[in-house]
Formats: C-alpha cells, structure tokens, sequence
C-alpha cells in the first residue's frame, strides 16, 4: 500500500511529544528547538496533503483503513474530505507560532523544584504537540470510534496544559492564580468529560443500532451513511433523535454553545495566551468540525429536528457572547467571549444548512483560528510585558509600543471582521447562508457585527490610546520572535481576505456532499437573474421616476 | 433426565416424611438458639445439634459418605476446634444481645424476612415436581461413585482444595504463633526499670483473699472498699469474668462501723466516713500499695 | 413428602445463619453462623444431587466442607490474635473499616 | 483602459501599504509618496475621463473583471470595477480634492513626529473611497465602505493620547456600524432575491421583484447612507469626528466620506424608484437632517463644529435631491461635487485660521483675522459665499436646483420638502454669515494660548508657550495652493455644470433624469432663494456685524442652548441606548457568573453534600456492611425471579 500520509501527520507531532519529553532537564533550549523542528515537519506534511488532495476527487481521499478490534467492528480508518484538510491545514499552520509564541511559557516554573527530573519546558512543549496529534488525528478519522477516543484523549494533555502552565501572577497573589488555575482546568475536564461520556453512550448505542440492521455492528462513517442512503439501515425516529443529542451535547461542549460556554472564559482566561490560542483555535474547532462531520452525516433527520433550538441558542450564544465581551474587565476573558460569539456565527452556518452557510462556517473554523490566534498572541505579548490582564492597568501603549498597539488593532479589526480581512467573507458567508434560510435570524445575528466593533474598539481604546500610564511607559516593543509570530499570521489573515479561492475550491465540494447526505438545497431567489454577468445598465424611462413623470434617458 | 433407570419418583416414603418434620424442627430450633443464645458455648452446642441433623438428613438423602463426613469432620473436628477457642476466649464470657447499631435488628429482620420469602418464593417456582433418587447413581455404592467422580471429574478441584488445606493450617500456626523478639527481661531488670520510672515501685497488688474466696479472678480492694484494677489479670477482665466482691466489703465495712461507734459509745459528726472514702478515693498508687504489701 | 421441602429447610437454615451473621457482635458466634449457612447449602446440594439423580451435588457439598475446614481454622486463628491484641472479641470493638 | 481602472485603486493602496509597513526611514520622504501617488490616481482618472469623453454618451461605461472573489454556490461574489459616468464623478472629485489635501497637510501636519503614519492613512482612505465608488457589485461596495470607515477611524482618532479623539473615533466607527448593518441586509436581501447583488443584473431588473422586498432593500441603503453620511439618526458621530486633524474634516468629514451615502443612494437609483416608501423615507430624512444641520451649525462657537453643522446639511439637500428619484439624482451629485470644493475650501480656511491662531477653535475668540490672513480670508470668503449660493457661485447653482426639485415634487409634500429646502438656505445664509463674521470681521478678541495641560486639544509639534498671546500670520504655499485652488472650484464649478446643462447631459445615461413640473416657476423659486437668503444674511449682520460679540457665549434660548448640545442627540443616546446597554451587559456578566454558571456549581455543590450524606452510611461496623450485602442478595433475588417471571 501507499505511504501512510495521515497517519504519519498525527504520528510525527505523537513521536515529537515524545522527543522532547525525553530531552534531559539541563537542556530546556534544546527541547524547545525539538518541538519547533516537530511542529515544523508536520506543517510540510500538511502541505502535502494540501497538494495531495483533490479537490474534485472523491468524497474522502488518503484514505487507510485497517481491522482494529474485529469484535465491535471497530476499524482504524482515516480520511479527509476538503473540511478536514483545511482545519489540519490549520491547526499544522498554528502549532508552530504556537510553539514559538510560548517560547518562555514555561520558563518561570524551571527551578520551582529543586530536584533533577523537574522538566517544566519539555513538559509544556510536549504537551502541546501532543494536542497536536490527537486534533490531527481526530481530524481524520472517519471511524466513529476512533474519533472519540481521540476526541476524549485531548482533554488530558490540555488539563495538563491549563493546570500546570499560567500567567504571572499580576497583582493576585500565588496562590490565588495557583487556585484559580486549578479551578480552570477542572471546570475544562468536567465538562468535556460530562459531555464525552453523554457521547460514549451515544457511540455505543449507535454500534447497538448497526448491529441491528446490519447484522454486523459497524462505527465506520461511510458504511453508515451507505447503508443509510441504500434504506438498508433506517433508525427510528425517537432513536436517531437521542443519538444525535448525545453526540450533538459533546460537540456543544466543546465548541462553547451557550449556555455549556462558562468553561470557556476560565481556561482561557488563566492558561498562558499560547495555551488559550490551542483551546479556542485548534481544539474547539474539533467540535464545530465534527458536527458537520459526524452529527449532520449519521443523523441527517434528527439534524433537521434540532435545527430550529439549535439555531436559537446558536443566536444567543452570538448576541450573549459579545455582550459579555463588552463587560469583561480582563482581556483574555473578554477574547474568550468574543470566540463564544464566534462560535455562535459558525454553528449559526452549519445548521442553516445553505452552502453559503456551511461553507461560511467551515472558512470561519479556519479564519477565526488564524485571527484569534493574531489578537491572543499579541494581547499576550502585552501582558506578559505588564504582568496584569486587568484592561485598566493599559493605556497609551501605542505610543510606547507602536508596532504592538498595531498588529493588536489588525487582530482585533478582523476578529470585528472587517472586509479586506479573512473573518469578513466567512461571517458574511454564514450570515447570508443563514439568512437565505431564515431571515430573522439572519438579521439578529447581523446584531452580532455591532457589538462586536463595541467591544473590540473599547479593549482598543482603553488599553492603546489615551495619556500613558507610568507602568506602561517603560513597556518595549515587539522583539523579533514576537514579530516572526504575528507577522504571518496577520499576512495570512490580509491575503485569505483578499484571495479565498484557494480555501473555498477545497470546501466547497465537501459542503455540497454534506448537504446532499442531509438532503437540503439552497432555497432559489425569488426573482433569479438570468445572466449575473455584467451588461450595462441605463435607467429604463418607463417607471423611472414614480410620479410618471416623463424621463429622457435617450 | 434419563428417566430409563429409576423411574422419577415423587414423593418418598412416610418414613422419611414423619423423620423430616420432626427432625426439621429440630434443626430449626438448633439454629435459632445458635444465634440467640448469649453465650457462645450454647451457641456451639445448638450449632453441633443442627449439624447432627443435618448429618441425617444426608443419610436420608442417599448422600451416606457425607452423612458420616458430616458428622465425623464437622461436629466432631470443627465443632471442637470452635469449642476451644471459645474456651480461650472464655467460656463464661457473655455478650449483651442489646443491639449499638441503631436500627441494626430491624433492618436484619426485614433483609431477612424478605430473603428468606424470595428464596423460597424461588424454589416454589422451580419446577421440581418430580425427582430420580439416586438408585442408579449410588448402585456401585456412594463412597465409591463419589471417589469416581473426585478422581477423575474433579481432579484437580480435589488437588486444590488439598494446597488449601496445607495453606489454612500454615496460615493458622503463622497467625497464632507468637515469636519472642527480644530476651525475656529478669526479675532484677524489671525491678530495676520500676525504681527507675517511680511506677508500681513495689510489685503489683495481688488479688483480693478472703476468708471465703481465694482466687485470681478477685480484685483486691483498696482501703475505701473499691476494686483495684491492676490486681487482676487483664485477660480475666477482657473475658468479663472478674467478679467483683467490693460491694459485699463495703456493706460489712459499714456494718464494723457502726458496731464500733456504738461500743465506743460516743457520736462522730457527720460524714466522717465520707471524709475518709473521699482521702481513700484520693489516695494516690502508693497508698494503695501500701495496703497490698500489708496483705 | 417431595424432597424439595429439604430445599425449604435449607433456604430457612440460610436465612436464620445470614440473620445471625448480621445481628450476633460476638465473632466466633458470627463464624457459627456461617458455619450453619455453608451447612444449610450443603443440605440443598445434597438434596439436588438426588432430584437430579447424580452424585455431583454430593461432590460440590464435600467440598464446601473441605473448605469451610480451612476457612474456620483460617478464621479462628485470626480470631484468637485479634483477641490477643485487643482482649475483645466484638466485631464492633472500634469500627475499623472507617479511615 | 480598462486595466487603468485597477491601478486607481492600487496607486493609493501601495502608498498605505508601503507607508504604514515602511518604518521610520521613511518619516523624511514619506509624505512625499503619498502625495505624488494620490496625484497618481487622479492622473490616471484623467486620463480615463479623457478616454470616456472620446466615447459616444451610452458606451462611455468601462468594466474590468480582476478576479472572482468569493465563489460559493450560487453566491458569486467579484473583484470587478464599473467606471461610468458616475463613479468618474467621483472618482475625479475624490482623487482631486484628495491630491489638494494631501498638498495641504504637508504643511499642516509639518510638526508632527507621525506624519508618516498620517499619510499612509491618506492614502488608505483614497484607495478605499475610490474601491467603493469603483465596485461593480454591492458586496465590493460594502468593502470600500468599511474601508473608508476605518480610514475615519484611524484618521479622528490620529492624536491618540487625547482621549476626547479615541472617544471620538470609536463612536464615529460604531455609529458607521450601525449602518453597515443595515448595508449588509440589504445586500443579503439582494442575493435572497435577485441571486446576486452586482449592480447590473439588480437595477436592470429591480422592477420584477415585489415592492414590499424593494421597499424593505431601500430602507436598509437608507440606513447605510445614514450612517455614512450623518444624516439624522445616525448623525451624532459627525461632530465629535472634528477631533480629527482638519485636512481629514476636510477631505473625509465635507468632500467624500460623508458623501458615499448620497452616491449609494443615486446608485440604487432602480430600486428606490420602484419603492415609493422606501424613496418617500429617504426625502423625510433628507429633509429632517438638513434643518437639523442647519440649526445646530447656528448654534455652535466651534468653528470646525460649525461647518460640521453645516456640512450635515448640505448633504440633507443631496439626500433630499436623491430621494426625490430621477428629478433630483443628477442635482444631488451635481451640489455634491460643488459642496466638495467649496465645504474643502472652508475647511482648510478654518485650519489655516487655527494654524495661525495656536489652534484656537472657539470662534469668540477669533476677530478681525481679515488682514492678518489676506488669502484665507478672500478663499474662505468666496467658500462662504458659494455655499450660502451667491447667484453666479458654485452653490447657487446646485441648491437651487434642489430647491426646485423639491417643489416639483407636487401636492403638499412638494410644498413642505420645497419650504424645509427655503428654510435650510435661509439658515444657511445665516449661520455661514455668523461664521464669517465672528472669524475675520469685528474687533480682536485673542486670547493667550491655553495651558497645553488643561486644554489638551492642542495639536502637538506646534509649539506654543502657554500664556503666549496668538501672532496671526498667513499659513505657508502648501497650504494657501489647495486654497485658492478649492476657491476656483467654488467659484466656477457650479457654473461650467450648468453652461447648457453639461453635467445633466454628463451623469443622465446613467442615473436617468426627468424634469419634474413644479408649481412654481424657476424664477419664482430663484427669487425666494435670494430673499431668504438676504434675510439670512441681514439677521446674522444684526446679530453679529452691528454689535460686538461677547467673548464668552451668552445662556441663549432653549433652542440655543439645545442646538448647542447637538440638539440633544447625544443626551438622547446616552439615554436611550447607552445606559440601558451598560446596565444590560453588567447585568449579564452578572447573570453568566451567578446564574449559568452557578447551576453548574451549584450541581457540583449539591453532588458533594449528598455524597457527604452517604459517607454516613460507611460508619466502618462490618455488621452494617453485611446487613447491606444481605439486603443487596435479596434484591439480587427479587430482580431473578422477576426477570424470570416476565
């Protein structure tokens, strides 16, 4: 058989977690570059995949697939349709800046402990590639089984991550942060956990359903929907409705949908801002992701069933999240919130089930990793530079810190997806595909572009402009490293603002498929121009002007 | 069933019936009285009673080996070894059957109640009709079938409860066996280790002897008429078979008193003897001891 | 008479043993009573192994005997140390069982 | 020449890119690129005005096609530009005056350390505004407007340390947002409609679609325009964005910027014809905003803030011209361009005046500045003269066209539209007249340059020592050039578009013209316009010219003091909106912290005191345990047999 290309992007990040763990204490630099060099391979095997796939090839590509455990028909079979190479794509492209974002992450806690086998910076990074692989993988897998243990296996690493690594403690004591962080991680576990386990009894139920109609039980995706299209396997209602929910409830977790968000603002708020970029970025995407994926594909009726709750929350979430944006008084809690009303827009796309939407939704997955990426990375910069996470304790800072201040505003203008900038074209993607559908909320969620600005400029106002504060007056610009970390991503953001093709052509393919399994069309317009192609327009004299009056256009 | 030989039969012979009632509530009582009687010397006994009738009811069920193992191995051998180790623990040694777990009783009653109902609830429902007695199986004699069937069926269960046993009675002599660490101590050192410390400087308090008893399960008592504890054996006191006579004492204690006030015929004020209880009740070890060695 | 009233008697003989294990405080009064259920199982075996008209129940009751054997020398000898130890033979002497 | 097109765009984008990435080696020359690439594009504008008028009036429109943008399903999004008669308009207006102002601030901006920076925004705000009126499709449109946004935001807020600007800014771009909103809708409603939202394919045939659809896209452009062009409600942004340096009052907040809504609304002209209501809301907005503007402009001692006023409404007249459909379009644009030059004009007067006077705003304490400023005096003069519509200037021109419009409307809204359109002229006269006099007439009424401390308006680099008594001097070539430029604008540009109705004939192809039938005469109308004017302008001479002007503002009528306060916009805001969404995200981090997350802990609590209670249970007597396994048996026994028994 061919080169196994998936597996090797998940197992090179897997083998380079384990490199870096095993690099001795004495030398933390060397594990740094270790990761970075990890990180690095899999972005070039990425990219592979990126020119291997074939965009108008069949539904899944690269495939592998081999017997796992005969007994429950369990296979490791992996995949990717155009969705998931483009959230790899992007997770690979994110892990490095990552890395390099969090160069000095892990240094304060490097001689915590006096004895010889305290490795703190090879632990960190370790971790990180670690989440790394089994988001890649679960990215992947097409194999229900398969996804879950990998979807549940990334809750340890980032425990890890949220518990053990965090800011300078700032005003509040040691303790108190020590607490808090604590606090975090375990609100992280429990609710993913709660959500896992809701969603192992759906899995196992789904093999019970499987097993029923297809003699043998079966986790493999495509065998289900197969057998689903072929009428061979046809759920009762009732239990599509509750397998769908148990799925649907994990996947909420994870992509914060109001009201399971609270988890959220706490593990961003007190994990370093490189660990908040891997939450809210990379890891939450899985679940946005495997709603297209797994929830719309296996129970397309019970998808359609939900839509309208779904919707509604996926409404509140938008409106909420930004509003509680607005009232936070801690930058990073704020992010959190603004990304919680940004998961509201893309769970808004994936069920207003048009093209448009979906497609919006699955370019936001990825736009709104690179942007939140840009806006967290910088805002951490800057408080590790003051210490202090408080929006108070800023002011002036562009004029001390020019360059900051300015890719802090490009960060936050796209996460307020200003046109130019990518998050533009997927919120508006999503919300034309959701109001094709249905206006109304169409039209609230356009609410959601208000705010917003409301609480990006104010976090803008208030941290870069005004009088310098004397705390901040001594504050050092953007070092090298810093500016090797933002710069792509902020070119990155510009040029798939202006230039999405490259991104839309792989998606789109792999929308289309979904909606023809969920068997939705886009609703016509009333009145479809026949040619959309420019001719020119001269105002016809005839009820040109309203009054009747007689108009000469000739 | 190979219904073949031995015709299912389904009923047995009245004989056997008229032996079941009566011995049954033999049984019944035995076991009763095993679990309700305060001391564990009846407790055994009943026990060994039920298990001989037990040991019939084998018999009457064709099953003789066991009927014999039954009696031989159980109430001759394990009953014993019961017996001994009450005696150890001592015989005499009672237990208030007042229940400390709150509820404890009630909720036994009714677990046991509802069980005891379920389970015979369950072999009401087994369909049990009819039975084929063991003509055919025992035909080639009980001892001998049973041997056949431990030798080759189940072999190596036999083989295995054979390790058990050599384990049980090896964990039994670990477990009982005390090990003596260090060198006994001699007199000489003990006595020179009290001086040290300034405790029980003299040797202990022996225990009470009187005129009507003599034994080393009697506390002697202290000038106040009270018990001293250290005067006997503590395993006595941890079996409960101390018996007390300090009641009797201070009642003839109080009987010489006034004997003496009215031969001396002049009056005491009040609480004298109060007073004097109080100053014994205080009186510290050596006071005590003093009264010991006056002994 | 059917021999299932054996059964009857055996399942009472359980019972009143299970009764006993829960109520009696004193340890070798408990070991009595498991002495009798082990008994009252063997009554049923035996009593099986004649409805069902093969000698295995027979087996299976011996074999119990065999090991209640080792399980009440076992115990007892756990017994007597305890006592040693702790001069009482209460199995609610101290609840031991709560950290 | 359709490749020309593109480069329009790009001349000024490369200047931002190159300026705001370039660092400080550029700080020395960086000004100097900027303006000779924003002369670039308005170069090449003329070269394709050239090219265009060689062509025969119905074929004039180019279209370049650069590439397809967004391509998802039937939603077909393009980078494509349109270069008709109407967007050369603008395109000739923006990249002109923008050259002018460019010229302009190299020497207005001449003392600040990041002038660099000021221009890349310039040039940002060029490539923006010529993207939007280029757009051959609604959602290109939309980029160009945020764009400009943005530009207005950077620009408003350029002094960052004076949080009165910051302020400023970030309302200036809320508010725009609000009307963005209302762009988007539309433009989704559009594509739920039509399938696409190029301009061609919906005008052509805005018609098929029901009215109720058109009314409700018109509504949203309208609050689109609204936003962009502060017309009421969506007004209160204008005024505070006077916190910007003057060449960007000038060229964004009086010349272009402010004037997209009016573009946008001439654009959609297809639809707001078939959308009477829509069109009828447009007029009444119009209307509103270009009292509103007036009376506030009356009322205000700032005199950037004035000409805020005023600009507001002037571009009340170009909505109110706009929604009057085909009679009006052509005038809108037409005073549009003339209010660019002579609005510019007034503009960089006022900044020439503040250069000079320590950037003193209040006009209080102006006085007499004729001779000190000759030629910001006579350019300024002839703005004010334009606007107010002097027969034979610039404004006259173009307003009483409106005016006309307005009347034509027929019935008694004519009636009303063309009497609001009066009343504006007259306060026009008045307010402009105010201006005019209390800056360059009367006696000195200087006063020593604030403490920088306490009056943080101060543009830094200018040196002024505090206490220092103002010595009025002409500004500088490169700031007088623009000037006198913008004044032949307003001078003669009026004029040359009506010498035998050129522009009429220019923009008709695109934007269709009819001749309405007004009740009144033309001369009637003129004549009117001349007496309110002169009665504007006799009540101001009253006020101002014969009786000096105290130096401190007199407690005024309620109107007064209303106006002076915005007319109590802002207050009503604060109200209506503000507050409540203060109160309201307060109360909702109140609630996500006590509520929704407080029924998790609250689970979590509740688990741990039950748990608590069953600890109880364990009290360690294994009689207790056992009597839990002999009840555990039974219950074994019971689900047997009852297993059995089912």
């Amino acid at each position: 058989m061919s080169f196994p290309l998936l597996t090797a992007t998940a197992a090179v990040p897997a083998l380079g977690a384990v490199a870096t763990a095993a690099v001795p204490a004495a030398r933390r630099a060397a594990a740094k570059w270790v990761a970075l060099a990890f990180s690095l391979v899999t972005l070039a095997l990425a990219a592979v995949i990126l020119v291997r796939f074939d965009p108008d090839g069949g539904r899944f590509q690269l495939t592998e697939s081999h017997a796992w455990i005969k007994d429950f028909g369990v296979r490791y079979e992996l995949g990717v349709d155009g969705i998931a190479v483009a959230l790899i794509a992007l997770t690979a492209v994110l892990i490095p800046f990552i890395i390099l974002a969090g160069w000095h992450d892990a240094d304060p806690l490097e001689g915590a402990r006096p004895n010889r086998r305290w490795r703190p910076t090879q632990g960190f990074f370790a971790l990180i590639l670690l989440v790394e692989a089994m988001v890649v993988i679960s990215f992947e897998a097409t194999d229900v089984f398969v996804f879950y243990i990998f979807f549940e296996a990334m809750l340890i690493p980032m425990y890890f991550l949220i518990g053990g690594f965090g800011d300078r403690a700032g005003e509040r004591s040691e303790e108190e942060t020590a607490t808090q962080r604590s606090y975090a991680a375990v609100k992280f576990l429990l609710y993913n956990l709660a959500g896992g386990l809701i969603m192992l009894a759906a899995v196992v139920g789904l093999y019970a359903v499987t097993a029923d109609d297809l003699g043998t039980g079966t986790f493999s995706l495509q065998q289900i929907v197969d057998a689903r299209a072929s009428g061979q396997l046809d759920m009762a209602a009732s239990t599509e409705r509750l397998l769908f929910l148990g799925f649907f409830f994990a996947f909420a977790v994870k992509a914060p949908l109001w009201p399971l968000h609270t988890w959220l603002p706490n593990a961003m708020g007190e994990s370093t801002s490189p660990v908040a970029v891997l939450i809210t970025a990379v890891v939450d995407k899985v679940g946005t992701f495997a709603m297209l994926r797994f929830c719309l594909q296996l129970f397309p009726e019970a998808s359609k069933w939900a839509t309208p709750v779904i919707l509604v929350l996926a409404l509140i979430s938008i409106i909420y999240g930004a509003l509680l944006a607005i009232g936070q008084r801690d930058i990073k809690r704020l992010i959190a919130y603004a990304s919680i009303s940004h998961f509201g827009f893309i769970i808004l796309g994936i069920f207003a089930m048009t093209t448009q939407g979906q497609g919006g939704a699955t370019l936001y997955m990825v736009n709104h990793g690179i942007s939140t990426a840009a806006l967290m990375l910088v805002a951490g910069f800057l408080i590790t530079r003051r210490g202090s996470r408080l929006i108070a304790d800023y002011g002036g800072v562009q004029k001390v810190a020019p360059v900051l201040a300015g890719t802090f505003l490009i960060g936050g203008l796209a996460t307020l997806s200003l046109p130019g900038l990518a998050p533009f074209i997927s919120e508006f993607l999503v919300l034309v595909g959701a109001f094709a559908r249905y206006p109304v909320a169409g039209v609230i969620a356009t609410l959601g572009i208000v705010l917003a600005a409301l609480y990006v400029l104010i976090l803008y106002q208030r941290t870069m402009t005004g009088p310098v504060k004397e705390e901040v007056r001594s504050m050092p610009d953007l070092r090298p490293r810093e500016l090797l970390v933002v710069a792509p991503l902020i070119a990155l953001l510009l040029f798939l603002g202006v230039y999405p093709k490259p991104l839309t052509a792989i998606v789109n393919p792999a929308v289309d498929h979904t909606l023809s399994v969920v068997d939705e069309k886009d609703p016509k317009p009333d009145h479809p121009v026949t040619d959309a192609g420019w001719f020119h327009y001269s105002p016809k004299p005839e009820g040109a002007s309203h009054d009747g009056a007689s108009g000469g256009a000739k | 069933m190979s219904g073949a030989l031995a015709a299912a039969a389904s009923t047995t012979s009245t004989g056997e019936a008229v032996q079941f009632w009566v011995l049954g509530t033999v049984a019944v009582i035995g076991a009763l009285c095993t679990i309700l009687m305060r001391k564990a010397v009846h407790s055994a006994l009943s026990l060994a009673g039920t298990m001989i009738v037990l040991a019939v009811f084998y018999l009457a069920n064709g099953a003789y080996f066991l009927g014999v193992v039954q009696i031989v191995v159980y109430t001759g051998a394990i009953m014993m070894l019961f017996l001994f180790v009450v005696m150890l623990v001592g015989v005499t040694a009672a237990d208030s059957l007042k229940e400390t777990l709150k509820g404890q009783r009630w909720l036994a009653a009714l677990c046991g109640l509802g069980f005891g109902i379920l389970l015979c609830a369950g072999i009401g429902n087994a369909s049990l009709k009819t039975f084929d007695g063991l003509g055919q199986a025992n035909s080639g004699g009980n001892v001998e079938g049973l041997a056949a069937l431990v030798f080759t069926k189940y072999v190596f269960a036999f083989e295995i409860t054979g390790a058990l046993l050599i384990t049980a009675a090896v964990g039994a002599m670990v477990l009982t066996h005390r090990e003596r660490t260090e060198r006994a101590r001699s007199q000489r050192e003990q006595s020179e280790e009290r001086v040290r410390t300034g405790k029980h400087v003299p040797p202990l308090p022996a225990p009470g002897v009187y005129a009507r008893h003599n034994a080393v399960d009697i506390p002697g008592l202290l000038p106040d008429g009270t018990t001293s504890e250290l005067s006997v054996n503590a395993t006595l006191r941890g079996r409960g078979q101390v018996r007390d006579v300090s009641g009797e004492a201070l009642a003839e204690l109080a009987a010489l008193e006034q004997r003496s006030e009215r031969w001396l015929g002049r009056r005491k004020p009040e609480g004298t003897e109060a007073e004097g209880a109080e100053g014994a009740a205080g009186a510290s070890e050596d006071a005590e001891h003093r009264k010991g060695a006056a002994k | 008479m059917n021999p299932v009233n054996y059964l009857y008697l055996a399942a009472l003989l359980f019972t009143i043993g299970a009764a006993g294990v829960v109520i009696r405080r004193n340890a070798i009064v408990l070991f009595m009573c498991v002495e009798l259920m082990l008994n009252a199982c063997n009554l049923a075996f035996v009593t099986f192994s004649r409805l069902h008209g093969n000698l295995d129940g027979q087996i299976i009751a011996f074999f119990t005997m065999v090991v209640a054997a080792a399980e009440v020398v076992v115990g007892l000898a756990i017994i007597v140390t305890v006592f040693r130890s702790r001069h009482s033979a209460s199995v609610d002497d101290a609840s031991l069982m709560k950290l | 020449m359709e490749n020309l097109i593109g480069l329009l765009v790009a001349a000024p984008l490369l200047g931002a890119a190159v300026l705001l990435c370039g660092g400080r080696r550029l700080d020395r020359t960086g000004h100097y690129l900027g303006t000779v690439l924003a002369g670039a594009s308005f170069v090449i504008g003329a070269v394709l005005f050239a090219d265009m008028l060689g062509r025969g009036e119905h074929d004039r429109a180019l279209h370049s096609q650069v590439f397809s943008w967004i391509p998802v399903g039937g939603f077909r999004a393009d980078v494509a530009f349109q270069l008709d008669q109407l967007s050369m308009t603008f395109v000739l207006l923006i990249s002109g005056v923008g050259t002018l102002i460019h010229i302009y601030s190299i020497g207005y901006m001449e003392h600040d350390e990041r002038r660099r920076r000021f221009f890349g925004y310039l040039n940002l705000f060029l490539a923006a505004m010529l993207l939007l009126v280029l757009a051959d499709n609604y959602l290109l449109l939309y980029v160009g407007w945020e764009g400009v946004g943005l530009a207005s935001y950077l620009l408003i807020g350029f002094w960052q340390h004076k949080p009165s600007a910051a302020t400023a800014a970030k309302k200036a771009f809320i508010v725009n947002r609000v009307g963005d909103m209302g762009l988007s809708i539309a433009i989704m409603l559009m594509f739920t409609t039509f399938g696409t939202f190029a301009f061609a394919p919906v005008l052509a045939n805005a018609e098929d679609a029901s009215e109720g659809k058109l009314t409700a896209i018109g509504l949203m452009l309208l609050l689109a325009a609204c936003g962009k062009s502060a017309q009421v409600p969506l007004q209160s942004w204008l005024g505070d964005a006077m916190e910007g340096p003057t060449p960007v009052s000038a060229l964004i907040h009086a010349a272009t910027m402010v004037t997209a809504g009016v573009y946008l609304i001439t654009r959609s002209g297809a639809i707001f014809n078939a959308a009477p209501d829509a069109q009828a809301a447009v007029v009444a907005v119009g209307a509103v905003t270009l009292l509103f503007g007036a009376i506030v402009g009356c009322a205000k001692d700032d005199i950037k803030k004035a000409l805020a006023g005023s600009t507001m409404s002037q571009i009340g007249y170009m909505i109110l011209a706009a929604g009057l459909g085909p009679v009006g379009y052509v005038f809108a644009i037409m005073h549009l361009v003339t209010h660019g030059f002579f609005k510019a004009g007034l503009f960089l007067g006022a900044g020439s005046v503040m250069h000079g006077m320590n950037d003193e705003v209040d006009m209080r304490k102006y006085g007499g500045l004729r001779k000190y400023m000759p030629v910001t005096f006579v350019t300024f003069g002839l703005g004010y003269l334009a606007i107010i519509g002097f027969p034979g200037l610039s404004g006259f021109w173009s307003k009483d066209k409106i005016i006309e419009a307005a009347f034509a409307k027929g019935g008694t809204e004519g009636w009303i539209l063309g009497g609001a359109a009066l009343l504006g002229a007259a306060i026009t006269a008045y307010y402009m007249t105010r201006v005019m006099l209390m800056t360059f007439f009367g006696e000195k009424r200087w006063e020593p340059a604030p403490d920088p401390d306490k009056a943080p308006s101060v543009e830094p680099g200018i040196e002024v020592r505090p206490g220092e008594m103002p010595h009025p001097h002409e500004s500088p070539k490169s700031m007088t050039i623009p000037m006198v430029v913008l004044a032949f604008g307003s001078v003669f540009a009026g004029g040359l578009f009506s010498l035998n109705d050129a522009f009429l004939k220019w923009l008709e192809p695109v934007t269709g013209h009819s001749h309405g039938h007004s009740p009144l005469s033309a001369a009637t109308v003129t004549a009117g316009t001349m007496v309110v004017l002169a009665i504007g302008v006799a009540l101001a001479w009253a006020q101002y010219g014969r009786k000096p002007v105290p130096r401190t503002a007199p407690r005024g009528s309620l109107l007064t003091r209303a106006a002076r306060r915005d007319l109590l916009q802002d207050d009503f805001n604060h109200v209506a909106l503000v507050q409540p969404g203060r109160y309201l995200t307060r109360g909702l981090v109140y609630v996500d912290h006590k509520l929704v997350d407080g029924v998790v802990n609250g689970t979590a609590a509740g688990v741990g005191g039950l748990s608590g209670r069953l600890r109880k249970l364990q009290n360690g007597y294994a009689r207790t345990y056992a009597v839990s396994m002999f009840g555990g048996t039974a219950v074994l026994i019971a689900a047997t047999l009852l297993m059995r028994a089912v």
